[in-house]
């Protein structure tokens, strides 16, 4: 089955600012505004961590925010990375971070 | 076209055209303090009859100009004046790009400025008529200019567009009568009439003020205030500009900016006085916690 | 296939992770990214015609001219022999009539359920259809 | 001369305008935004030594010309994703193209709706994936909705539900009603891919396509942009390939369009000193055109009202057989339609 993977775009394409609990956050190559969120910022961070354009998948990413992060599902019995990854196709189709198909 | 003016207000320069001549009068005697060279415009607005036989019979004022919009109704020629403002805000709204343009209306004590934005009827043009007549410096009712590079204020102190009961509560304060405008009764915005700045804040307006405080006022409501927190304020303002989307990552971050440097309250009143006074004692609660700080 | 990319995941910076985690923040969060977590992010929409519509005399056609089409309660637009469905109106609204109808008064000339249902389809306006500039421009956020 | 004719002056011998006074620039300003050519304006006069007040009203078209294209970049990337999965080619048509192939014609065009080009037999997946990526139905009128799939070259215009920016999809470049039949499976096939996956209608196609944008297919209320877009794109190809004109006149016969081609190019030729890559013979009705594609005063008004209803008329003659317009018009009025002007 063909699955998804993820990278961070490059610095310049976006711009962050936090305002209070909530960060906005400016795509360049839309001119579009978003309102992020938790967990939206933390995801963008680690993706951001393995640098722009390294591309992730779901399970790899999960991996690395263990460090840091207990990350919760809403049924303990769903696989993380499957909910990780919609999350994060999610934001792709905004366009906040590059996806690509997996061979 | 037939008849003819310029108007320069703040940083903006109009030129309006009408097919008839009463518009063109009113706006000259509304706006006889402001320049009024011959100078290249920003915008061209045009009050142009909706047909050859509209321009003598029930003549109707269309609104046309360099942006337009669909849905625009003509208005009636009594009501040329009125159909001039909104014609001018118009091109405001859909065309300004030097600042963040803000829904809004500003007034300022020592250089610092108050921002009042909220929706029409909320209070933010009486609110700013009546602090302007209590030893406030006026900088626009309509309109606030954020400049994106400086985060100062550039004022737009157009004549103050009064409505309905705000009309009265306005004349007691104001002394002087020939600063009001013709009354128009009946207008889509029901009655409206136009109070002319002080001269001092027409000479006074290419000067910048920095904002030091922004709230939401609403008027009609039990006395309350909350304090609004930055992704409110930040959310808020966005769909109070018209330009927010245009100015791209420059807009960003004038508001991100914006919001991050001046404290926001939400504030109720009940009758213009009542917002006056709170007003007040925001300003100076804040002026205190900016001189501690 | 999982693998595929394990090799991007090694070179990186395990030095930069290491920073990442350093003392300030070093208290583990649990981090929730359930279905909730899809209302994360809010999208800023232009409000382009807000202002410009609120300084404008503008009317809104309930529906939109020449469609011979009848509204339902939902504000859908239904062929006139669908029961319960309402006529268009005979006359546009303006803005200001549909600002109060959407404060709780009707609008002119209607029933409550008839005033609710042309507020409905005044609700689903589009860019490009007849009104929805106006529309637009009655949409400042209240609380 | 006239106002239009002041536009089409400044845009081909920028210098020109060193000697305009306040009121000449007022003007000038007006007619360019009225003919939607104070994008380009500003861009072709962005090096000359200009007014002060002049130059910060162009600076700032100059901001919003970088917000549109921004915007329909993005569209186009935004329909590359949704259609990601249709394996035929998507074709950006018009401004949009001009603007991923980053072409001359691009600069400071105001670009609106995105138009693509699929093969006709592909509509249906097409239009599924749109709206499975959230783009809807503006109009919700069965006639209407009929007759565009019926009889237009495109789907009934989409509009994404949280963007509010428009798709027109197409099959071909005319409506089936209209007398020239363009080849569009041609279209398709010689079309160039962009680096991004998309494509573009090859060059002697992106002419043709203009030229029946605006001799076949429109009122000419456009028409100063299309022909301006028509000269920049003739520059540059003929500058790129000696044998371009040949080309040109093989697709054009192709398409049916060598009429309208041929007076798009005499029309260029004659507005703004385009190249005359093909012999110019005079042609009947010409100066007609011209009247009606320069018709804007110096307030931004549309001037000539006569020759326009005409075209407006001329309009609709073209894309429908006589008796269809009938019923056309028939339809709409039954239902309380005024078209307007």
């Amino acid at each position: 089955m063909a699955e998804l993977s993820f990278a961070a775009l490059p610095d310049h394409a976006l711009k962050r600012v936090r305002l209070g609990g909530l960060e906005a956050i400016y795509h360049a190559p839309s001119g579009i505004t978003h309102l992020l969120a938790e967990p939206v910022p933390d995801l963008l961070d680690a993706l951001g961590t393995i640098g722009a354009g390294r591309f992730a998948t779901p399970r790899e990413l999960l991996g690395q925010m263990a460090e840091h992060f207990d990350i919760q599902g809403d049924d303990p019995a769903e696989p993380p990375e499957l909910v990780l990854g919609e999350r994060l196709a999610e934001l792709a189709a905004l366009g906040l971070v590059e996806s690509r198909r997996q061979a | 076209m037939r008849h003819a003016c310029f108007i320069t207000v703040g940083p903006a320069r109009f030129r309006i055209g009408s097919d008839w001549r009463a518009p063109i009068d009113q706006l000259r005697a509304l706006y006889s303090d402001y320049p009024m060279d011959e100078v290249v415009p920003d915008f061209t607005v045009r009050l142009q009859s909706t047909s050859a036989l509209r321009r003598y019979v029930r003549p109707q004022v269309a609104i046309a100009g360099d942006f337009m919009l669909p849905d625009a109704v003509p208005l009636p020629l009594e009501q040329g004046l009125l159909a001039a403002e909104m014609a001018m805000n118009l091109q405001m709204a859909l065309g300004w790009r030097r600042h963040l343009l803000l829904h809004a209306s500003a007034v300022s004590r020592h250089g610092r400025a108050v921002v009042m934005t909220g929706v029409s009827g909320a209070g933010k043009s009486t609110l700013s008529a009546l602090l302007a007549e209590r030893g406030w410096r006026f900088l626009g009712d309509e309109f606030v200019l954020l400049d994106p590079d400086t985060g100062n204020i550039a004022p737009f102190p157009r004549p103050i567009s009064l409505k309905n009961a705000a009309i009265a509560a306005v004349e007691q304060e104001v002394d002087d009568d020939t600063r009001f405008g013709p009354v128009m009764r009946d207008t889509p915005k029901g009655t409206i009439r136009h109070l002319r700045p002080r001269a001092e804040w027409v000479e006074q307006m290419a000067r910048e003020t920095r904002p030091a405080l922004l709230l939401f006022p609403r008027f009609g409501y039990p006395r309350a205030v909350r304090r609004m927190d930055e992704a409110e304020s930040f959310v808020r303002l966005t769909q109070a500009s018209t330009n927010y989307v245009a100015l791209g990552d420059r807009g960003f971050d004038a508001l991100t900016g914006f919001v991050r440097s001046v404290p926001a309250c939400a504030i109720d009143y009940a009758d213009g006085e009542e917002g006056a006074e709170l007003v007040e004692r925001l300003w100076s609660e804040q002026g205190v916690r900016a001189a501690a700080a | 296939m999982m693998d595929a990319d394990d090799s991007k995941m090694d070179g990186p910076k395990p030095a930069d992770s290491a920073e990442a985690s350093a003392p300030a923040s070093a208290a583990r969060r649990t981090l929730l990214i359930g279905a909730v977590a899809t209302s994360a992010v809010v999208s800023i929409r232009p409000a382009l015609a807000q202002t410009a519509g609120s300084v404008l005399n503008c009317k809104i056609p309930v529906p939109e001219r020449g469609k011979g089409m009848f509204i339902d309660p939902a504000g859908k637009l239904v062929t006139p022999d669908t029961p319960g469905a309402f006529p268009p109106s005979p006359r546009d609204f303006t803005g200001e009539e549909v600002r109060q109808a959407l404060q709780g008064r009707n609008l002119p000339g209607t029933t409550r359920e008839q005033s609710q249902a042309y507020l409905n389809y005044i609700r689903k306006l589009q860019n490009g259809q007849s009104g929805f500039t106006c529309y637009a421009s009655l949409q400042m956020p209240r609380r | 001369m006239t106002d239009g004719w002041s536009v089409a002056r400044a845009l081909t011998d920028p210098a020109s305008v060193a000697g305009l006074n306040a009121d000449q620039w007022t003007r000038l300003l007006a007619a360019a935004r009225a003919l939607s050519l104070i994008g380009t304006l500003a861009e072709i006069l962005a090096d000359q030594p200009l007014p002060d007040h002049v130059s910060r009203v162009l600076a700032d078209v100059r901001l919003s010309n970088q917000t549109g294209l921004r915007q329909a970049l993005w569209e186009a990337e935004c329909a590359r994703m949704a259609l990601a999965d249709y394996p035929g080619r998507v074709v950006l048509l018009k401004g949009t193209a001009f603007a991923a192939a980053a072409l001359d014609a691009a600069r400071g065009r105001s670009i609106g709706d995105l138009d693509i080009l699929v093969a006709r037999d592909a509509l249906d997946q097409v239009e599924a994936l749109l709206l499975q990526a959230r783009w809807e139905w503006v109009k919700p009128d069965p006639y209407d909705d009929a007759y565009y799939r019926q009889w237009m070259h495109e789907l009934p215009p989409l509009i994404h539900a949280e963007r509010d920016r428009m798709i027109d999809v197409h099959h071909t470049i005319l409506p089936l009603t209209a007398r020239p039949r363009p080849d569009a499976a041609a279209l398709l096939a010689n079309a160039r891919a962009l680096p991004s996956g998309l494509y573009t209608l090859s060059p002697a196609d992106m002419i043709c396509h203009a030229a029946a944008h605006l001799i076949a297919d429109g009122d000419l209320s456009g028409g100063m942009r299309n022909l301006w877009d028509i000269d920049r794109l003739v520059r540059q190809f003929v500058e790129e390939d000696a044998g371009f004109a040949q080309k040109l006149e093989e697709r054009a016969k192709l398409h049916h369009l060598h009429d309208a081609v041929a007076r798009a190019l005499r029309l260029a030729y004659r507005l703004f000193g385009t190249p005359a890559i093909w012999p110019i013979r005079p042609g009947t009705a010409d100066a007609l055109f011209l009247r009606r594609i320069t018709a804007v005063d110096g307030w931004g008004r549309k001037t000539r009202k006569l020759t326009r209803q005409g075209f407006y008329i001329r309009s609709h003659l073209l894309r429908m057989p006589p008796a269809m317009l009938a019923r056309h018009l028939w339809t709409k009025w039954r239902k309380g339609h005024r078209s307007q002007l």
